[in-house]
């Protein structure tokens, strides 16, 4: 998932913050209006955390009313073959369906996965290759017509077509056809369009996709909202995202980019087909806004329920949140951790005592209040694995002690381990961050500042940040450049080890270009686990294997995490059944909320 | 005179010599300054491309000699060209033909280099004492200037030269440090011709000396220019519209019309018995302090109309569309400068105070007949009483002016015409009233 | 300045033609800048512009499509004549069987948000326009009539605290104005709820809405307004011409009103004139701060996003809109001051 | 000519408690002082004069003897159009016709100007506005005072322009100022003050920014019409050409105050102010054989804020020592009278005078 929200406008609404802020609380003393006061009245909000992994004022659900999202950030798109961002996925349940999906429960038990198009999850063979799906009765299109297992493989199919429908994520593509011998559906030149030959669909009820080789999360990734049917007549290619076609309980009314978006029901989707969604709201609008400032302070006012964007409120609206109307506030975990990492190609990283002895030098404490502090910024980061993911131990490992005994820093043990490198007197070497990413900039000056009492001096370089995947997406550049240190952030696309952890750990995944491996890990020890991993079909195996690979990239030195990223949701007044899913790293699940009665 | 007196008093190192004075300049009645067929035209630019549509002739072909040691007055109205033709003998402006010859060199198209040497010996006094000197610097750092422009240092130093020259031209040395703002209209104008005298020029051309100043302060600069041109042997060229100050000044004048001298005579030739019918309306029209002479019934030359536009001026003599004397040949042939009387020379078919140049053409243009108007001068009160005594007269001139109108016929089209196009000719002479 | 009789309606066609001519000189000038600096600029500092139009998990042949789609394989001149193409007879964008017409005038293609940029202008320009004009309104009658107050009142307690509010509204950014006047109006006292809503949907919940967006920008120039006007309205009633107006016995409020006020509008106009440019500079600021789905709100996310055809499109669309005003400035000077021709 | 009742009004304004004026227009004891940064401006120090219909008086002084202020002070326009603190101290009685004005309703001067007095500026340029035709400003000045049609005013105004002697005036009547030359612009100045038929006309410096043939034009034009209307004419000039061609009676004005005051013929000829000779002598003339040299007045005029104590002009006067007991730096001179009708305000005796003009000063003129 991608997270695009603090952007550089920000800077400037942050500088006006201060004085705004303090007249606020001024105002809203005055208000005398305490409807925010008080946990689970009718009226009133649910209290702290009250939907953090459990589901807040369920019982006061009703059907009917508008729904009304706020954001900052429109998605990327709103086909379901090419969006990308967490928040769009959530957003995408509302109109499309997919043969599996996550439970609408609170917490973990979002991640699990529950039939939706399907009457049940898939009947796999033996050696894991064969996945296949019966189709439930009555799910149709907006049009009222029956969605076919025909119409699920031509969605499937759009991710090959990815010189036209560019932005998604192609798990299927590569899974399904590794060596890219399908062309897609567009330069497809059977009758039917559908040449894809790991997917076969007997009848209009029946999908069988035949995998070349077993992957344990293949289901998880059919879960994905880029798996959504897509009908080839409705198909519009480029432009499907601005009015996709619906297969869930609502559908597009009117959508403009960047300014509104609004959903009204689906009369043809019927709720007897469909086990998990409920479809309380008439209606669901989006509206989108420049100003984050603004925006949060008009879900504070109750002019808009929800911020779609899921990321946690700017730095002023948190304050004043935080102070007022503490029951609207949730603090959820983000699954995303925050962290250093070391380039190996870059000397003298190349040691592993040398980048030990940069996670010893650190002084988490500090880090972590860049990042915002335990409630806005989130726990310390002691491993690499988010807590939402499975085999993930939380704070319980932490092989560099980081939370506890050297989370101010241990300055003997990097000196023993700058000695151990050959480097007792320290060396030089450059962090890059992001300039668009004020909170990673205050990061790497902390990092820089605590490095500094063991000998070891850091430029930082602020590179554009709009264009990450070119600077340090390129190894090549990356080595150039000298950065020694990298500051970034990473989630889960799907909760499984695979899904947060292969692209960063794998050595498959170091890329030319669009690298995300930046440490260059290339050990055998990992890629045989991960080999392992999806080949497993057993779930307590499985969780096993993810804690395993977990402790490997922790002992190879190779990340430094700041934190577990938590955020500060605001959660309206009007809201009901509201409750924080792992299935979408924290957020809110969307497809389910309801207005109060 | 108090400042006479101080004047006298101070020695002027180019006079203490005595034969010194001589030798710096050339010999009293020797040509200074010679000017042939001078020429300056103001091209007018138009539209996207900056075409030159036409040209502002300002000055338009003009011949004459200054003599060391004297006066030359220049006096016209606004737009005849004088100011343009101050600055091509200083050469501040390049001119377009013709030729200025410095004690016999020419100098028309002198590089800025070559001219540095010539800027000492020509010199300039402006008319306006308030904008001609910079407010920033001290009254010390004006006179001074032209010696750190030129690389000079005169013997004593330039403070101690500037002060001469401060209480040469009647101010007081220990003014030297002090700014322009801190001086009277008449004072700042003896800090220019301070500044002017640094150098010890042999030509001072002066455009407007005194017309921006209070009467009684003009007689105090008129007579320092005097004295100055008696003590250091200055050769003058004074420019002004006022007849009675450039009488007063000049040895010889120069009167333009148009951009052309029409007349060029001794100051009492020329004031006794003008020759050109535009000098005699010139001195005409100038109001007499006196009011007798208003009750001994003196009549007035009124000419009619304004100035032609320099941009096209009429054909053959400039002066044919407003002079009562114009006949067909006025019109085609331009007369020459000539020489009708032993120092004085004149532009015109038809002078008066001498032999006609065309007698044979003595049908009057129809424009001529309206071309002016004789008044009586007096004040209203008593016009009107005039009138009243003379009820049955049968000439009456108001009378006549009712009926020919002001500007009838092709006269008055003619006029209106220049009215338009008028001010353009001032353009390039902003400093003209 | 050539002087001469009015002009007739011949010359202010030539005028007017040559204007245009300059205009458009000025627009294809304006395009290669933009163009330069999103297509020349990046590729020398050696990032491809194609990588910055995928997603994360860039596909090389994602990146292919989008080079090919974007033109950005062909050289810079080619690119821009096919723009010019464009906007006269349209154009068509194929890549991989995805064919997508941009009937003229084509003003471009986002990918981002696979939208034709003319009907994104269309939409948003008219809220910019509405936020422009209201707010130039507003500025000139506050902005104007303070200044003369200021000046009939020189020296008073009003002229003073008249000139000291100018001079915080000439120093105050406006996101800041804007921020504390959303901040006290809005979200505090609760007076204006400042939320933009379509003019078609409720013109009085528009005009509601438009009203804080319109003051905030309108102060900062009214202060600079203000002060120039007082300027010069005291230079003018040093004028003879005033004086005159006085002697033929003119009423005090025709003299100001009339014959003042015609004179001290020259150095206003000329000053509103210059001002347009940079009014959409401050329409952008305040359309971030606001929310209001303007212009500048678009190109704002289309420059986080390197969505170039957005920002080229609202770059000409909004150049072409200063040029057309700067124009009916000069058309409106030469009617305020017959002394200027149209030459 | 239409007719307002131009006098009616008088009888609703308070007559003050003075002796009623003797004269068409007089002026008694007139003060105009301004307030500025660096002290008090005494522009105008107690000035009186007398001047009847269809007369002419010239009020002749150098820069800054209080010549302009004078005008401006009877046309009220000190006090119209005063904005802020520095408002100007005006003082002294104006009656013009029967009517005291300094005392009068603002808005009652305010109809008068215009209509009873008019003004005639010295740069026409600046004093007409650049953005209104020629034609548009005097049917506004025309339509002030009398309830006409714009077509009327109109025709009203080419009238006049015709009068003033602009050809084609139904096409120049649509001109802008600056297609004008400099002297069809002070016609047009002059056609616009009269097209009420002002009773007083003051016209100040109306030749100075013309040419000498142009200048001679204006006069005639002025002199004409002031016979045609028979209006009262006060001429503001430091040209004494100008002064002695068109006045009845002569002001000279010196530091705000009248030094000498009498007809035209007096003044020139019998001088009896060492201010006056100053003048007399530091003018070259054409009308003379040409004299050596000028005899100019020694140093600048005084500054306004602190005017000399005594005679103001006694730091400049080559008789300051004249009188006993140093009296001139001390004591200021009143006007007294020297002749029939002629004043001027000196310490020396008429004796003492008589004999310098005579001997001293006439001879070298």
């Amino acid at each position: 998932m991608i997270t695009q929200r603090t952007t550089g406008r920000r800077k400037q609404a942050v500088a006006a913050a201060a004085v705004v802020a303090a007249l606020l609380s001024t105002a809203a003393c005055g208000g005398g209006d305490d409807k925010n006061e008080g946990g689970g009245s009718k009226n009133g909000a649910a209290g702290f955390d009250a939907a953090n992994n459990k589901a807040a004022q369920a019982s006061l659900a009703k059907k009917g009313g508008t729904l009304k999202f706020a954001g900052v950030q429109d998605a990327d798109s709103w086909d379901t073959t090419r969006g990308y961002y967490g928040f769009a996925w959530n957003f995408m349940r509302y109109y499309s369906r997919t043969l599996v999906t996550g439970n609408a429960e609170p917490g973990a038990a979002g991640a699990k996965l529950t039939p939706d198009l399907a009457t049940s999850t898939a009947k796999v063979t033996d050696d894991g290759k064969t996945y296949t799906y019966t189709l439930r009765d009555g799910v149709t299109w907006e049009d009222g017509k029956p969605i076919t297992s025909q119409d699920i493989k031509y969605g499937i199919e759009r991710q090959w077509a990815q010189d036209v429908l560019s932005g998604g994520p192609v798990y299927l593509k590569d899974i399904l056809d590794p060596k890219g011998e399908y062309k897609g559906p567009y330069k497809d030149k059977s009758k039917d369009k559908l040449g894809l030959k790991a997917i076969e669909t007997p009848d209009a009820k029946t999908i069988i996709f035949k995998l070349p080789q077993a992957n344990s999360d293949f289901e998880d990734i059919l879960a994905l909202a880029s798996s959504a049917p897509v009908r080839q007549d409705k198909d519009t290619k480029s432009k499907y995202g601005l009015k996709p076609f619906s297969s869930g309980p609502y559908k597009f009314e009117s959508y403009t980019p960047n300014k509104s978006l609004v959903l009204v029901r689906n009369t043809e989707w019927k709720a007897s087909s469909d086990p998990i969604r409920k479809a309380y709201p008439d209606k669901i609008t989006l509206n989108l806004f420049t100003n984050a400032n603004d925006m949060d302070q008009r879900l504070i006012n109750g002019d808009y329920d929800l911020d779609i964007n899921q990321t946690g409120m700017s730095p002023q609206g948190r304050t004043t949140a935080l102070k007022k109307h503490k029951a609207n506030l949730d603090n959820p975990v983000s699954g995303y951790v925050r962290y250093a990492v070391f380039p190996q190609s870059v000397k003298p990283f190349d040691n592993e005592h040398c980048r030990k002895a940069v996670i010893y030098g650190a002084d988490h404490e500090s880090l972590q209040t860049a990042r915002g502090g335990p409630v806005a910024g989130g726990d310390i980061g002691t491993n690499m694995l988010p807590p939402s993911v499975p085999g993930a131990e939380g704070q319980k490992y932490d092989p560099y002690e980081s939370a506890t005994t050297n989370k101010n820093g241990n300055v003997a043990k990097a000196k023993e381990e700058l000695k151990a490198c050959g480097k007792p007197n320290g060396f030089k070497t450059t962090i890059a961050v992001r300039n668009n990413k004020p909170v990673e900039v205050a990061t790497a000056e902390s990092l820089q500042a605590s490095l500094k009492k063991v000998g070891i001096t850091v430029d930082i370089d602020q590179y554009d940040g709009a264009q990450t995947s070119g600077i340090i997406g390129s190894p090549a550049n990356v080595k150039k450049k000298g950065y020694g240190i990298i500051i970034m952030g990473w989630g889960p696309d799907f909760p499984t080890v695979q899904g947060f952890g292969l692209p960063l750990w794998s050595g498959k995944y170091i890329l030319e270009s669009g690298n995300n491996n930046f440490a260059l890990i290339d050990d055998k020890t990992i890629d045989g686990l991960f080999d392992s991993y999806v080949k497993e079909l057993d779930e307590a195996k499985k969780v096993e294997l993810s804690t395993e690979i977990n402790h490997k990239v922790m002992e190879g030195g190779y990340y430094l995490p700041f934190v577990f990223e938590k955020f500060v949701n605001w959660r309206g007044s009007n809201l009901a059944n509201v409750y924080t899913t792992d299935n979408y790293s924290g957020q809110y699940d969307f497809v389910n909320l309801a207005l109060k009665k | 005179m108090s400042e006479n007196a101080e004047d006298k008093a101070v020695s002027i190192p180019a006079q203490s010599t005595g034969s010194a004075t001589l030798t710096k300049n050339a010999a009293p009645g020797e040509t200074l300054l010679k000017v042939t067929g001078l020429q300056k035209h103001f091209p007018i630019r138009k539209g996207l491309l900056q075409r030159q549509v036409g040209a502002v002739r300002a000055v338009d072909g003009i011949d004459f000699e200054v003599k060391s040691g004297e006066t030359l007055g220049v006096v016209g109205e606004s737009g005849c060209g004088k100011s343009t033709m101050g600055r091509l003998i200083t050469r501040l402006l390049e001119p377009t033909a013709g030729t200025v010859e410095f004690e016999g060199r020419d100098i028309t198209h002198l590089g800025v280099g070559a001219m540095r040497p010539m800027r000492r010996d020509v010199q300039m006094i402006f008319q306006d004492p308030y904008s001609s000197l910079n407010p920033r610097h001290t009254i010390g750092t004006i006179v001074g200037a032209p010696f750190k422009l030129q690389g000079v240092t005169p013997e004593g130093g330039i403070k101690k030269e500037v002060q001469r020259l401060l209480s040469v031209v009647g101010l007081s040395p220990e003014h030297y440090n002090r700014y322009p703002h801190e001086f009277s209209g008449g004072q700042r104008q003896r800090i220019g011709i301070a500044r002017a005298l640094a150098l010890n020029p042999k030509l001072v051309v002066a455009d407007e000396p005194v017309s921006a100043l209070d009467v009684s302060i003009q007689a105090q600069v008129v007579n320092l220019l005097d004295d100055l041109q008696q003590e250091l042997g200055l050769t003058y060229v004074i420019i002004a519209h006022d007849l009675s100050v450039v009488r007063h000044v000049s040895d010889r004048i120069a009167v333009m019309y148009l951009g052309k001298i029409v007349e060029l005579a001794d100051r009492d030739s020329l004031y006794k018995a003008p020759m050109h019918p535009y000098t005699k309306a010139l001195m005409s029209a100038v109001p007499i302090p006196d009011p007798r002479r208003r009750s001994a019934k003196s009549e007035r030359i009124l000419l009619k109309g304004d100035v032609p536009s320099p941009i096209s001026p009429p054909s053959g003599c400039r002066f044919h569309t407003r002079c009562w004397k114009a006949t067909e040949i006025c019109k085609t042939v331009e007369p020459p400068l000539l020489e009708l009387k032993p120092g004085q020379q004149v532009a015109c078919h038809h002078p008066e105070n001498a032999e006609d140049q065309a007698p044979h053409d003595t049908v009057l243009l129809t424009a001529a007949r309206d071309a002016v108007e004789l008044v009586a001068v007096g004040t209203a009160a008593e016009l009107a009483e005039a009138e009243r005594a003379a009820a049955a007269a049968t000439e009456e001139p108001a009378d006549v002016a009712k009926t020919s109108g002001p500007e009838a016929g092709n006269a008055g089209d003619d006029a209106a015409a220049a009215a338009d196009a008028g001010t353009e000719g001032e353009s390039p002479e902003p400093t003209e009233k | 300045m050539a002087r001469g009789t009015a002009a007739g309606p011949r010359a202010v066609l030539a005028y007017l033609i040559r204007r245009l001519f300059a205009a458009a000189v000025m627009l294809v000038v304006i395009i290669l800048v933009v163009f330069g600096i999103f297509f020349l600029v990046p590729r020398w500092a050696g990032v491809d512009p194609a990588t910055m139009f995928v997603g994360k998990q860039a596909d090389p042949a994602a990146i292919e499509a989008v080079r090919q789609k974007l033109g950005l394989g062909e050289p810079i001149f080619v690119q821009v004549w096919e723009f010019f193409k464009g906007l006269f007879v349209g154009r068509t964008y194929a890549s991989g069987g995805d064919v997508t017409n941009c009937a003229a005038p084509c003003f471009g293609y986002s990918f981002r948000n696979e939208q034709a940029i003319w009907p994104v202008l269309t939409d948003r320009f008219p809220v910019t326009l509405a936020l422009a004009l209201g707010a130039a309104v507003l500025w000139l009658i506050f902005g104007v009539a303070a200044g003369v107050l200021s000046a009939l009142k020189r020296g008073s307690l009003w002229d003073r605290g008249a000139m000291i509010v100018a001079l915080s509204g000439v120093s105050l950014p406006i996101y800041f104005t804007g921020l504390l006047s959303l901040a006290i109006f809005s979200y505090g006292l609760g007076w204006l709820d400042a939320q933009y809503v379509p003019f078609a949907e409720s013109p009085t919940g528009w005009f509601g809405g438009m009203i804080l967006p319109w003051v905030t920008l309108a102060f900062l120039y009214a202060a600079m307004y203000a002060r120039i006007t007082r300027a010069t309205m005291l230079e003018i009633l040093g004028e003879d011409y005033i004086r005159t107006a006085r002697a033929k016995g003119l009423r005090e409020p025709v003299v100001i009103g009339k014959h003042a006020m015609r004179s001290t509008m020259t150095p206003i106009l000329t000053m509103f004139g210059m001002d347009l440019g940079a009014l959409i500079g401050g329409a952008i600021l305040t359309e971030t701060t606001f929310s209001l789905p303007g212009l500048g709100q678009a190109v704002l996310t289309a420059i986080n996003t390197k969505d170039l055809p957005i920002i080229l499109g609202v770059t000409l669309i909004t150049s072409l809109a200063v040029i057309f005003a700067n124009l009916v400035v000069d058309l409106l000077y030469a009617v305020i001051d017959p002394r200027v021709r149209l030459s | 000519m239409t007719e307002l009742s131009k006098s009616g009004a008088a009888m609703t304004e308070p007559v003050k408690d003075s002796r009623p004026p003797s004269a068409f227009l007089e002026v008694r004891d007139l003060k105009v002082h301004f307030p500025t940064d660096d002290g008090l401006v005494k522009s105008v120090d107690g000035l009186n004069f007398t001047l009847e219909k269809g007369k002419t008086l010239g009020i002749v002084g150098e820069s800054g003897s209080g010549k302009s202020v004078t005008s401006l002070g009877i046309m009220g326009l000190h006090t119209a159009g005063q904005y802020g603190k520095r408002k100007a101290q005006i003082s002294g009685e104006i009656w013009l016709d029967g009517t005291e004005l300094l005392s009068a309703d603002p808005d009652y001067v305010r109809k008068l100007r215009g209509r009873e007095m008019a003004m005639i500026f010295q740069d026409p340029l600046s004093a007409l506005h650049p953005y209104y035709t020629i034609g548009q400003q005097i049917v506004e000045a025309y339509r002030i005072h009398n309830k006409v049609d714009k077509k009327t005013a109109r025709r009203r105004a080419v009238e006049m322009l015709d009068r003033v002697g602009i050809p084609q005036p139904d096409k120049r009547v649509d001109s802008y100022p600056h297609e004008f030359s400099g002297g069809m612009r002070q016609r047009a100045m002059i056609a616009m003050s009269l097209v009420n038929n002002p009773e007083l006309l003051i016209a100040d410096e109306p030749t100075t920014a013309l040419d000498v043939t142009v200048q001679a034009q204006i006069l005639d034009l002025i002199r004409d019409l002031q016979k045609e209307f028979g209006s009262a004419v006060i001429v503001i000039t430091h040209d004494l050409g100008v002064v002695a061609e068109l006045s009845d009676d002569i002001l000279v004005m010196y530091g705000g105050r009248c030094i000498e005051r009498g007809p035209a013929e007096k003044v020139f000829y019998e001088p009896r102010h060492p201010y006056t000779w100053g003048l007399l002598g530091s003018m070259p003339r054409l009308d003379r054989e040409q004299t050596e040299r000028l005899i100019p007045v020694k140093g600048s005029p005084p500054s306004l804020i602190n005017i000399p104590s005594g005679c103001a002009f006694n730091p400049r006067c080559p008789y300051a020592d004249v009188p006993k007991d140093n009296v001139t730096r001390t004591v200021r001179p009143e006007l007294s009278e020297v002749g029939s009708q002629h004043w001027a305000a000196c310490h020396m005796t008429q004796e003492q005078r008589e004999r310098i003009w005579i001997e001293e000063i006439a001879p070298k003129l």
